[in-house]
C-alpha cells in the first residue's frame, strides 16, 4: 500500500513540472507557435529563481523575480519569431543553445564555480489541513508543494479561458487562420506575442519549481529536457488543458516507474529503464497524431502582404 | 446622396510592380458602387487598402468628410467598413457564432455566445438567411457561408459592405438571393461597394460604376442607367474590342478515350462525395463539368488522376482500368492535368521555369534517363515551350513566383498540353485570369482538341462553360444531374440544375 | 545562370555575404556585452585570441577543419530533410548511432585488410545513422507523428544506447574496466594525409559529400523529386510523387549523413567510442552551419569551416584569457543561430516604403534575397504577392 | 512601417553594442594568462578539464588542485567542458604557448593525450586514471574504489534496516569504480548487509538523482551515498527530506542536507596533482602509474557534520582507512 501511495505521490510531483510549461505551451501552440524553446526557458526560470530566492530571500519572491526574467527571454523568442518572422524551430533550437550557455556564465559569475550551493529560501510541503490526513487519498493527493495544488487548480482555469472567453477565442483563432483574424481586427503579431510571453512566465514557474521545489539549488543543464517532454505533452494531450494534464500525469507515472524499476531492478542495465519515458513519449505521438487538433497555422508565421 | 467614401490619388506599390497607380475613387452615400476591372486590374488591392489589409504608397482616404488613416482592418471597422472577401475569411474548425463574435469589439471577457447567437439568429432572420449559430463552420456550404461572412459584417453595424467577387461561388438562384440582401441593405441605408467583372450581374444590381484598367482608373463613377451596351463596359474594361466568343468548329467525337463507370466516393470523415458518377469522354470532344464549387468536382478529377481511390465503381483510360492507379500511373498513361490551383498544387513558386516544366515527367526520357536529369534537353525543350506558349519571361532560370499569374498558367497549361496526353483534364483553366489570357488559354484547349485530344473541363463560369465544350455534364451534391449537348444549354437552364433542381431541363429552348 | 554580367555576379555574391556578415558582427558585439559583465577581460582581446586560434596560422586552420568535418556532415544532414520540407533535429543521435554502428564494426574483426574494413566502416556508420533516420520517416508517414519530439526524443535514446554499448556489449575487456569501447582497429581507421598538418582523409570524404548533396538534388531524378515534394508537397503529389517515399527516403539519406559523420569523427579523431565521445552538440551545431550556408553545397562548407574556426578559436580564447568560460562561445553561437534565421532583421527594405515618385524600381535590393530565399526557408504560409 | 521599427530596433542594437565594445577597448585586459614579455623562470602549467569546474566534485577538486600549484608559484591555465575530440587541440593550444606541464583530467583522453604528446618532447604531461607512461608522460590512478570502499564501510556500519544504497552518475570509470568498491566496503563490514546500486546515467539531472534516491528509501535503505558530481545534491537532499542518513562525496553537498548528512568521503584529487607536480619540479617522477588514494591522502574521511556518531564507529572507519593506505585491503576491479 504505500508503495502505491509512494508511486502515485511521485507522479504528482513529477508531472507537475511537465503540467506548468505544458499550460503555457498550450496557448502558445494554439496561437500557432511551436515553442522548441521551452527548455532553455525553463532553464533560465530555474536560475533566475534561485537567483531571486537567494537575493530576496523568499521563495515567492524569487519566483516572481523569475517569471519577470523568463518573460524578458521569452520576449527575444517572440521578437525573432513574430516580429521578424524567422523559423520556429531553428529560432526555438538557438534559445535553447542560448539558455545553456547564459544560465552557466551568469550562474559562476554570480555565485562561482567551485562553491557550495547558495542558501536560498524553497517552497516546503504544504500539506493540505485535514484532507491530507484522509488514508491513502490524502498522502497521494494532498501532502505536496503548493505549486502542485495551483497546476492542477489551473487546468480548469485554463480549459475556461480557452474555450469560454473572449480571449481564448483568439488564440484559437489566431493559430487556425490568422489572415481571417487580421480581417476582423485581431492584432495577429501582438496576440502570438503574448501567448509566447505567457508560455514564458509558465516555464518559469515550472524552472522555479525544479530548482526550488523539486530541489532548492541551481545546477548547470539541470532541466535536462523537461522543456521537450512538455512539449511532447502538448502534442500528445491534443493542444487543450484536460489533454494537457492528462499526458503529463502518463509522462510523470512513466517517470515514476522508470525509478522505482531502476530501484528494484538493480541488475537490469541501467540505461534501459532510462529510455522508458523517450519510448512512451513516441509511442504515444504515433497513437494520437491521426486525430489532433493541432492548429492549422502551426508553426508558421504570419506575413503580412 | 452624400459622398460617404472618397480615396485620392492611391497609389500602391508591389516592388516594381504598381497595383493602383494615383486610383481616385468616390462612392455616394446608399448607392450600390461597382468596382468593375480585369483579374488583375487592381480591384482587390484598392479595397485591401481601404480595409486596412495594406497601405498605401500615396494617396488619401476620406471617410463622411474627414481624412482617415485606415492602417488595419480595425480601423476600418470603427469606421463603419466591412468587407467579404473573396477567399472567405472564416475559420472551418470553429462554430458559426464564434466566427461572427471573433474580434468584436463589444465582447465581454467571458463570452456570452448563447445571447449572441440570440442576435445573430434575428439579424439572419430579417435579411431571410437562415444559418445554425452552433453548426462547424466547416460543414457548411459554400453558399453559407458566404451569407455568414456578410452577416458577420452586418453584426459589427457596417454602414459601408465591401463584397469582393461574391457571386464567383454562387449558383445563379444564390446569386439571386445575395442581390435581395443588397437591396435591402440599400433600403436602410447601407453603402455597397461591389467588386465584379461579370457585365450583366453589375447591370442587374450597381447604381454607378469605376473602372479599373491596369491599375488606373479608366472610368469613375458612371451611372449604369446610361450604359446602352454591355460591350461599351467591356472596352473600358479591357481597353480594346473585345472578341466575346472563342472560334471553334464543331466537334467529331472518336473513340471513347475516359469511362467512368458508377464511381462512388467516400471521405475519410464519412461523407459520401461522390455517388454513382457516370459518364465517358471521347477523342476530339471537350466534355464540361459545370457546379457549383464543393460538388464534388475536387474528388472526381482527384480520383480520375490517381490523388483518391474511389470507394467502388471504375475508370477506364483507353480501355485500361485506372481506378486503383496511383497518380504517377496515371500520368504515365497518359493525361494532361491543368490542376485547380496552380499555386496549390500545379507549379512550384520556389522553383524555375525549366524545373516548373520538368516536374510532371522528370522520371521519364527525355526528361531523364538512368534517375539522372538532362538539363541540355530540358533547357531547349523549356524555351520552346515558353516560345510556343507565350510566357513572359526573362529567362527559364526565372523564378516561377515571379511570373504574372495569367504567364504562371500558361506555363502550366503549355507544359500539360505538351505531353504526349489522350486525356487533357483542366479544372478552372481560364480562373484568375484576364480576358486576354482567358482566351488564349481557351483557345489553345480547343486547338488540343482538334488535334484529336479528350478534354475533360471543370468550370464554374457559366460564360465558360456556354461556349467551350462540345458536351456538359452538371454535377450537384456529388451526382451527376445532367449531360447536356451544347445547343441545349441555357444559362437559366443549367443555373437551375446547378442549384439541384432537376427540371431545370423543362426551361430549355425547344 | 543565363543572363547574368560579372557585375551582377558580383552584386549576387555580395548579397549572399551580406547576411551572415551581419548576422556574425552582430552576435559578436552582443557576446562581447557577455564578456565584458562575466569577465575582466576585453572582448576585442577575447576575440582575438578566437580569431588567432581559428584562421591565424596554418595549425590554427588545421584544426578548424578538423572540428569543421563532423559539422559538415551534420549540416548536409539537416540542409537534405530541409529541403525535402522537413526538419531534422535528430542529427545529433543519427550522429551517435552511425558511431557506435561504426565502431561495433571497427573493433569487432581485427586483421581485415583496410581496403575492405574501411569501407565495411563507413558504411556501418551511414547505415546506423540512416536506420534512426529511416524510423523517423516512418513513424512520421505511418502515424503522422510530428518528426520534432520523435527526433528529440530519439536523440535521448540514442544517448542511453551508447551508455549501454559501451559499459555493456562493446566493453574493452582487454585494457580495463573503463566504459569505452577497444580502440578502431587500424585498418579502420583514417590518417592524416598532408605532411605537416593534423587533418584527416575524412576531410576528403567530406568534399565528396558536399559535391554528391549537390549532385544528388540537382541532377538526380530523386534528388529533383524531393526538392520540389520539399517545397510543394501538394505539386509534388500532383506530379505523381510518392510523398511518403519521399520524406522516407529523405530521412534515411539525412540520418546517413549524419551518421557517416558520427563514423569519421570516431574513426579519425577519437579513435574509440567513449560515453564521453558526444559532449560537443554537433547535431544542433549542424543545423546553424546549414542555416548559415543557406542550405547550399558551397554555403555548408563555407560555414562548416567558419564554426570549426569557431570552436577551435573558442578554445584558444578559453585557453589563453582566464576567466572567459567557454560557456561564452556557447553564448556567441546561439546568437549566430538567432540572427542567421532572422537575418531578414537586416534586410534593407526598399521596395515597401519607397514613396520616392520615380515610376522604375531600383531593382532588386537585399531584401529580395531573404524573401526570395532560394532555400524553403519561407514558410509555406507567406502569401505569394499580386 | 513595422519594417522600419524592426530596422531601427536592430541599428540601435548594433549601436548599443558597438558603444559597448568601445568602453570595452579602454578596459586594462587583465585577464590574459600569457604575458609574452615575462621572462621564462616560471613554471605554465594546463588543466585540461573533461567536465564543468562547477561539479563540486571530480573536475572542481582537479581545479583546485590547479589552484593549488599557482600557489606554488606557477602560471595556470584551463580549458573545461573539453570534448575528447578537442583535447589535441587543447594540448597544441597550450603546448605551442609555451606550457611545461599539461595536466589532463581524464581517461577520455588517454588515446589523444598519447598521440599529439609525441608532437611536444619537451612538455611534461599527466594523465589521470589512465595506464600511459611514455617518456613525457607520467599517469596516476586515483583511487576511487577506495572512496567507494569507505562509503560503503560507514554506510553498513551506519544502517539500522542493514540495506544501503549507492547512487552513481553517468557509468564512467570513477563512478563505476566507486560503485565497487561500495559494494566490498559494505560487504567489509556487513557480509549479509543488502546493498542498492544504481547510476542515473546523468550529472546534470539533480531531480532523477534525487527521484531515484526516494525510491531507494521507499525500499528501506537507510544510508544514501551519492557520487554523481553535481547531481549528488539531489541524493543529499532527497535524505533530508526522507530522514535517513547520507554520506557525501565531496565537499560542500552537505549544505542541503543539514540533519541528514553524517560525513563526507573526500576525494580531494588536488592533493593528487599538487604531489604530482611537485614531483615534477623535483625531477624525481617515477615510471610506474601513481596510484593516489588514501595512502597519498587524496582521500580521507571528512568532518563529522553531526555530533551523534558513535566514537566506536569512527574508529572502525578510520582503521579502514589505514589499512585501506597500508595496503591491507584489497579492492577487487574487475
Amino acid at each position: 500500500m504505500n508503495e502505491v501511495v509512494s508511486f502515485f505521490s511521485t507522479t504528482l510531483r513529477l508531472a507537475t513540472p511537465t503540467l506548468l510549461a505544458a499550460l503555457g505551451i498550450v496557448f502558445s501552440e494554439r496561437a500557432g507557435v511551436v515553442n522548441i524553446g521551452t527548455e532553455g526557458m525553463m532553464l533560465v526560470g530555474a536560475l533566475s529563481g534561485v537567483i531571486g530566492s537567494y537575493v530576496t530571500g523568499n521563495v515567492w519572491l524569487g519566483t516572481l523575480i523569475a517569471i519577470v526574467v523568463t518573460v524578458l527571454f521569452a520576449a527575444i523568442f517572440g521578437f525573432f519569431t513574430v516580429v521578424v518572422k524567422a523559423d520556429q524551430t531553428v529560432i526555438g533550437t538557438g534559445m535553447n543553445l542560448l539558455a545553456s550557455g547564459l544560465t552557466i556564465t551568469v550562474n559562476r559569475a554570480l555565485f562561482g564555480a567551485s562553491t557550495s550551493p547558495p542558501e536560498i529560501d524553497k517552497f516546503v510541503i504544504a500539506p493540505i489541513p485535514g484532507l491530507s490526513k484522509i488514508p491513502v487519498i490524502g498522502p497521494i493527493f494532498f501532502n505536496h508543494h503548493i505549486l502542485v495544488y495551483l497546476a492542477f487548480l489551473l487546468v480548469p482555469i485554463a480549459h475556461f479561458v480557452m474555450f469560454r472567453t473572449n480571449v481564448g477565442l483568439k488564440v484559437r483563432s489566431v493559430g487556425e487562420n490568422p489572415k481571417a483574424c487580421d480581417t476582423v481586427g485581431i492584432r495577429v503579431g501582438m496576440t502570438r506575442f503574448l501567448s509566447i510571453l505567457y508560455s514564458g512566465i509558465l516555464a518559469g514557474i515550472a524552472g522555479s519549481f525544479v530548482s526550488m521545489g523539486m530541489l532548492s539549488f541551481f545546477t548547470e543543464g539541470m532541466i535536462a529536457g523537461g522543456g521537450f517532454i512538455a512539449l511532447a505533452a502538448v502534442v500528445f494531450g491534443n493542444y487543450t488543458p484536460r489533454g494537457v494534464m492528462f499526458s503529463s500525469l502518463v509522462f510523470g507515472a512513466s517517470n515514476a516507474l522508470m525509478y522505482r524499476l531502476q530501484a528494484l531492478a538493480t541488475n537490469v542495465p541501467s540505461q534501459f529503464p532510462l529510455m522508458i519515458p523517450y519510448v512512451i513519449t513516441i509511442v504515444s505521438l504515433c497513437i494520437v497524431s491521426r486525430r489532433s487538433n493541432k492548429p492549422l497555422g502551426s508553426g508558421k508565421p504570419y506575413i503580412k502582404e | 446622396m452624400t459622398t460617404i467614401l472618397e480615396m485620392r490619388n492611391i497609389t500602391k506599390r508591389f516592388g516594381p510592380v504598381v497595383a493602383n497607380d494615383d486610383v481616385s475613387f468616390s462612392v455616394k452615400k446608399g448607392e450600390v458602387h461597382a468596382l468593375l476591372g480585369e483579374n488583375g486590374a487592381g480591384k482587390s488591392t484598392l479595397m485591401n487598402i481601404l480595409f486596412g489589409l495594406y497601405e498605401q504608397t500615396s494617396g488619401e482616404i476620406l471617410y463622411k468628410g474627414k481624412t482617415v488613416n485606415i492602417r488595419s482592418p480595425r480601423d476600418a471597422i470603427h469606421l463603419g467598413i466591412g468587407m467579404v472577401h473573396q477567399h472567405f475569411m472564416l475559420i472551418p474548425a470553429h462554430s458559426a457564432i464564434e466566427n461572427v463574435v471573433l474580434g468584436y469589439e463589444g465582447n465581454s471577457a467571458v463570452l456570452d455566445l448563447k445571447s449572441a447567437a440570440k442576435r445573430f439568429t434575428e439579424m439572419a432572420e430579417r435579411y431571410h438567411m437562415n444559418i445554425d449559430p452552433w453548426e462547424l463552420v466547416g460543414n457548411l456550404s459554400v453558399g453559407q457561408q458566404q451569407r455568414l461572412e456578410i452577416l458577420k459584417a452586418l453584426y459589427r453595424d457596417v454602414e459601408t459592405l465591401i463584397l469582393d467577387e461574391p457571386t464567383a461561388v454562387l449558383t445563379p438562384q444564390e446569386v439571386d438571393g445575395l442581390f435581395e440582401v443588397i437591396r435591402q441593405l440599400v433600403a436602410e441605408g447601407k453603402t455597397v461597394v461591389f467588386i465584379s467583372h461579370k457585365l450583366p450581374e453589375i447591370r442587374a444590381i450597381c447604381d454607378r460604376c469605376t473602372i479599373l484598367r491596369r491599375g488606373k482608373v479608366a472610368a469613375a463613377g458612371l451611372p449604369i442607367s446610361d450604359i446602352k451596351d454591355l460591350n461599351e463596359l467591356a472596352r473600358l474594361m479591357v481597353g480594346r474590342e473585345v472578341e466575346l466568343v472563342t472560334e471553334k468548329t464543331p466537334s467529331e467525337p472518336g473513340e471513347v478515350v475516359l469511362n467512368v463507370e458508377n464511381l462512388n466516393y467516400t471521405n475519410d470523415k464519412g461523407i459520401h462525395v461522390l455517388k454513382d458518377v457516370n459518364f465517358d469522354v471521347r477523342a476530339g470532344e471537350i466534355v464540361g463539368i459545370c457546379g457549383v464549387d464543393g460538388n464534388g468536382q475536387s474528388e472526381l478529377i482527384k480520383c480520375l488522376t490517381g490523388l483518391l481511390h474511389a470507394t467502388s465503381g471504375k475508370i477506364e483510360l483507353m480501355g485500361n482500368d485506372i481506378t486503383a492507379c496511383t497518380p504517377k500511373q496515371v500520368l504515365k498513361q497518359g493525361i494532361g492535368h491543368i490542376p485547380e490551383d496552380r499555386h496549390a498544387m500545379g507549379m512550384v513558386g520556389q522553383m524555375n521555369l525549366r524545373e516548373n516544366i520538368s516536374m510532371v515527367d522528370s522520371r521519364d526520357e527525355p526528361y531523364s534517363s538512368h534517375g539522372f536529369m538532362h538539363w541540355r534537353w530540358i533547357d531547349d525543350h523549356s524555351r520552346n515551350l515558353i516560345d510556343k506558349f507565350s510566357v513572359k519571361t526573362p529567362s527559364i532560370m526565372e523564378k516561377a513566383i515571379n511570373l504574372s499569374g495569367g504567364n504562371q498558367q500558361k506555363l502550366v497549361v503549355g507544359r500539360e498540353l505538351s505531353r504526349k496526353a489522350n486525356l487533357l483534364i483542366a479544372v478552372h483553366p481560364s480562373r484568375g485570369l484576364d480576358i486576354g489570357a482567358t482566351k488564349y488559354i481557351q483557345s489553345q484547349i480547343v486547338e488540343a482538341r482538334d488535334r484529336g485530344v479528350a478534354v475533360l473541363m471543370v468550370s464554374t463560369e457559366l460564360d465558360e462553360i456556354l461556349e467551350i465544350p462540345d458536351r456538359v455534364l452538371v454535377i450537384y451534391s456529388g451526382r451527376i444531374l445532367a449531360c447536356l449537348d451544347q445547343c441545349d444549354c441555357t444559362r437559366s437552364g443549367l443555373g437551375l440544375l446547378m442549384a439541384g433542381i432537376e427540371d431545370g431541363e423543362e426551361d430549355r429552348p425547344a | 545562370m543565363e543572363g547574368l554580367g560579372i557585375k551582377q555576379r558580383l552584386q549576387e555574391t555580395l548579397k549572399s555575404i551580406y547576411f551572415p556578415f551581419v548576422a556574425i558582427v552582430v552576435s559578436l558585439l552582443i557576446g562581447s556585452v557577455v564578456i565584458l559583465a562575466t569577465s575582466t577581460t576585453s572582448p576585442l582581446t577575447a576575440y582575438g585570441h578566437m580569431l588567432k586560434g581559428a584562421f591565424g596560422n596554418l595549425a590554427a586552420f588545421d584544426a578548424t577543419l578538423i572540428k569543421a568535418i563532423p559539422l559538415i556532415f551534420t549540416a548536409l544532414s539537416f540542409s537534405l530533410a530541409r529541403r525535402s520540407g522537413i526538419i531534422n533535429l535528430g542529427a545529433e543521435g543519427q550522429f551517435m548511432m552511425g558511431a557506435l554502428a561504426a565502431t561495433a564494426v571497427g573493433v569487432a574483426t581485427p586483421n581485415l585488410p583496410a581496403i575492405i574494413h574501411l569501407p565495411a566502416t563507413l558504411l556501418a556508420g551511414f547505415l546506423g545513422g540512416a536506420l534512426v533516420g529511416l524510423l523517423t520517416g516512418v513513424l512520421k508517414v505511418r502515424f503522422g507523428a510530428s518528426e520534432l519530439i520523435i527526433t528529440i526524443m530519439l536523440n535521448y535514446i540514442a544517448k542511453e544506447l551508447i551508455s549501454f554499448f559501451v559499459n555493456g556489449p562493446l566493453m574493452d575487456s582487454a585494457s580495463s574496466s573503463y566504459p569505452q569501447s577497444a580502440p578502431m582497429e587500424p585498418s579502420a581507421r583514417l590518417y592524416k594525409f598532408i605532411p605537416g598538418m593534423n587533418v584527416h582523409t575524412g576531410l576528403i570524404i567530406a568534399l565528396v559529400f558536399i559535391f554528391l548533396y549537390y549532385f544528388f538534388l540537382w541532377k538526380t531524378t530523386a534528388g529533383f523529386d524531393m526538392r520540389v515534394v520539399g517545397f510543394n508537397p501538394s505539386a509534388g503529389e500532383y506530379a505523381g510523387m510518392n510523398i511518403g517515399r519521399s520524406t522516407i527516403f529523405a530521412l534515411f539519406l539525412a540520418g546517413g549523413l549524419a551518421g557517416l559523420g558520427g563514423c569519421i569523427e570516431i574513426i579519425a579523431v577519437q579513435g574509440r567510442l567513449m560515453m564521453t565521445s558526444f559532449i560537443v552538440p554537433y547535431g544542433f551545431t549542424g543545423i546553424a552551419v546549414a542555416l548559415l550556408g543557406n542550405l547550399n553545397p558551397l554555403g555548408v562548407l563555407f560555414s562548416g569551416i567558419l564554426f570549426g574556426g569557431l570552436s577551435a578559436g573558442a578554445l584558444r580564447m578559453e585557453v589563453m584569457t582566464r576567466n572567459v568560460s567557454s560557456s561564452v562561445a556557447v553564448v556567441i553561437q546561439a546568437l549566430i543561430i538567432l540572427f542567421i534565421a532572422g537575418r531578414q532583421m537586416f534586410a534593407i527594405k526598399k521596395r515597401y516604403r519607397s514613396r520616392s515618385s520615380s515610376g522604375t524600381s531600383a531593382g532588386k535590393t537585399v531584401t529580395d534575397e531573404a524573401k526570395d530565399d532560394d532555400a524553403p526557408l519561407a514558410p509555406a504560409t507567406a502569401e505569394e504577392g499580386v | 512601417m513595422r519594417n522600419k521599427w524592426i530596422r531601427m530596433l536592430a541599428l540601435a542594437l548594433v549601436l548599443v553594442m558597438s558603444f559597448g565594445l568601445l568602453v570595452a577597448c579602454d578596459k586594462k585586459d587583465s585577464g590574459s594568462a600569457s604575458d609574452p614579455d615575462a621572462p621564462k623562470k616560471d613554471v605554465k602549467v594546463a588543466l585540461i578539464l573533461e567536465g564543468s569546474i562547477a561539479d563540486m566534485s571530480w573536475n572542481a577538486t582537479a581545479y583546485e588542485g590547479l589552484k593549488r600549484i599557482e600557489g606554488l608559484g606557477a602560471t595556470i591555465g584551463h580549458t573545461e567542458n573539453t570534448p575528447v575530440a578537442s583535447a589535441a587541440d587543447a594540448i597544441r593550444a597550450f603546448a605551442s604557448d609555451g606550457y611545461d606541464v599539461i595536466f589532463m583530467s581524464s581517461n577520455s583522453f588517454q588515446d589523444v593525450a598519447v598521440e599529439t604528446a609525441k608532437e611536444f618532447p619537451d612538455v611534461q604531461f599527466f594523465l589521470i586514471n589512465s595506464a600511459a607512461t611514455e617518456s613525457n608522460i607520467r599517469s596516476f590512478a586515483i583511487q576511487d574504489a577506495e572512496q567507494g570502499f569507505l562509503m560503503g564501510a560507514l554506510a553498513a556500519l551506519l544502517s539500522v534496516n542493514n540495506k544501503v544504497g549507492f547512487i552513481g552518475g553517468l557509468p564512467i570509470n570513477p563512478i563505476i569504480n566507486g560503485g565497487k568498491g561500495f559494494e566490498q566496503g559494505a560487504k567489509y563490514v556487513n557480509p549479509d548487509i543488502e546493498i542498492m546500486s544504481q547510476n542515473t546515467g546523468n550529472f546534470d539531472d539533480a531531480v532523477a538523482a534525487k527521484e531515484l534516491a526516494k525510491q531507494f528509501v521507499s525500499e528501506g535503505v537507510d544510508v544514501l551515498c551519492p557520487m554523481a558530481n553535481q547531481a549528488s545534491l539531489g541524493v543529499m537532499e532527497a535524505a533530508e527530506e526522507t530522514g535517513v542518513l547520507a554520506i557525501g562525496s565531496g565537499r560542500n553537498q552537505e549544505t542541503v542536507a543539514p540533519n541528514a548528512a553524517v560525513v563526507a568521503i573526500i576525494k580531494d584529487t588536488s592533493i593528487a596533482y599538487e604531489a604530482a607536480y611537485k614531483s615534477y619540479l623535483e625531477g624525481k617522477m617515477p615510471e610506474e602509474i601513481l596510484p593516489m588514494g588514501a595512502a597519498q591522502g587524496v582521500i580521507y574521511i571528512g568532518e563529522y557534520y553531526k555530533d551523534d556518531i558513535s566514537q566506536d564507529i569512527k574508529d572502525k572507519l578510520n582503521d579502514i582507512q589505514q589499512k585501506l593506505a597500508a595496503g591491507e585491503i584489497k579492492i577487487k576491479l574487475d
